[in-house]
């Protein structure tokens, strides 16, 4: 999990991290991600973001004949240290990718299909900043942060196993 | 005195999301695990599954780390957010 | 430019290109790209926005002291090939990524510091097509579509060179 | 005929966005262009510089490109949009 004790070093980034059970407004985060600055010296250029939302969908067929469809996810998560990781999670990007702010909204509770689950933001001066930045905070999210779904199906339920790719991911940034 | 904390399936399995624990003096999380297992039965072997993580003090930790009085251990398994 | 035409395939992605003077407003944008699928079928697990906008900043002290603080960008465009080149980046990045919807949408005419310029939103079953494809879109337009910024200064105004860095940034992708 | 359109700082410098040219036959578009620079003089040299981007019916295409009765042609310099 999260193994980069070092990245938690000071950085002048506005850093916004929010476990929450409510939905969230694309539009609103972007406007308070904007007013972490004084208007009169924009230095923002780029601004990425990631939406990660309930499919409906299972690629496995046979999962499908046995459970039904899939209704909702429920995620749980272990208060505190979720925030702790997904700061530091964002730390480690901005020292590789320096932004000058982010937003990271993960939901908990009961999703039902085509809900968001979470939104990383980030502003930065450049694209390669912002765009590297949020994906790898989403990829460094997906491995490290301690929230666990639940997928409830017509007929069954039960907790959905950390994907291979999810590592192959994160491995990948530490090229 | 330890809090111990469970997560997930994990949680589901024990039937319960935290308890405490006596504080032994120099205990690993190996130890002070297998101790927890032979207390409560075989259902608790899922604590020490390979895939289970865990954690002190809301930071990943390997097996062998020593616990300190009043320190917070949780258990989980691997996580699956974003 | 575009030497791709072979791209220009069959695809059953939506992909929208608007150009226009209005600004946007990204949640609009969000649901719209949503309203494009059938709603009991929701296939969306991932989207990536790009959103690029004028900063104020000139890195170069030397220009700010020249020409005084950058007050908008003058953005013309050739009308009809920029539609047609946006669409075949679309494509482009579809047969490599492929995506369930894409929105293009890119302003023209006089933005202010802070005004968004161009905005690329790619929703995908999986974040990888999301995010790489978002990515792809504004590399490739930056070196595609036929766009001209004119940066207007408190005391001049000139035409904004093409920058190296964007013609390494699409070399990236053909590796 | 054949429709020409300038943009940027090349419609800038010849003070036109667009005009009409007669069409002839097997015309590259650098030899249109050489005609062109010798019928309106020096200042059209820009249209030859070596970053100008050459564009016929809406795709960029080289200077050796033969020109048909009835393209649009277009000069620009390097694109800078995003």
């Amino acid at each position: 999990m999260s193994n980069h004790k070092s990245a938690l070093q000071y950085t002048n980034a506005d850093i916004h991290i929010n476990v929450q059970s409510e939905g969230f407004d694309l539009s609103d985060e972007m406007l308070q991600l904007q007013n972490c600055f004084d208007k009169q010296d924009q230095e923002i250029g780029a601004i990425s973001s990631f939406t990660g939302q309930v499919r409906s969908t299972e690629e496995d067929q046979s999962v499908v004949d046995k459970s039904g469809k899939l209704l909702a996810l429920s995620i749980e998560h272990y208060p505190g240290m979720t925030e702790k990781s997904l700061l530091e999670t964002c730390q480690l990007a901005n020292k590789r990718w320096p932004f000058k702010a982010c937003r990271v909204l993960h939901r908990v509770g009961y999703l039902t299909v085509g809900q968001p689950i979470v939104l990383v933001l980030v502003a930065a001066s450049h694209r390669e900043q912002a765009m590297k930045a949020c994906e790898f905070i989403i990829d460094h999210l997906k491995t490290a942060a301690p929230f666990w779904k639940k997928a409830i199906f017509e007929n069954t339920a039960h907790w959905v196993e950390a994907k291979p790719s999810d590592q192959l991911a994160i491995k990948r940034w530490q090229e | 005195m330890i809090k111990l904390l469970f997560f997930a399936r994990i949680k589901e399995r024990l039937g319960k999301s935290e308890m405490t624990i006596d504080f032994v003096e120099n205990q690993s999380l190996q130890t002070l695990t297998q101790e927890l297992i032979k207390k409560h039965g075989d259902e608790w072997q899922i604590l020490l599954e390979p895939d289970t993580v865990f954690s002190c003090n809301q930071r990943v930790v390997d097996r062998d780390h020593i616990v300190a009085d009043g320190d917070e251990v949780a258990y989980f398994p691997p996580v699956t957010g974003g």
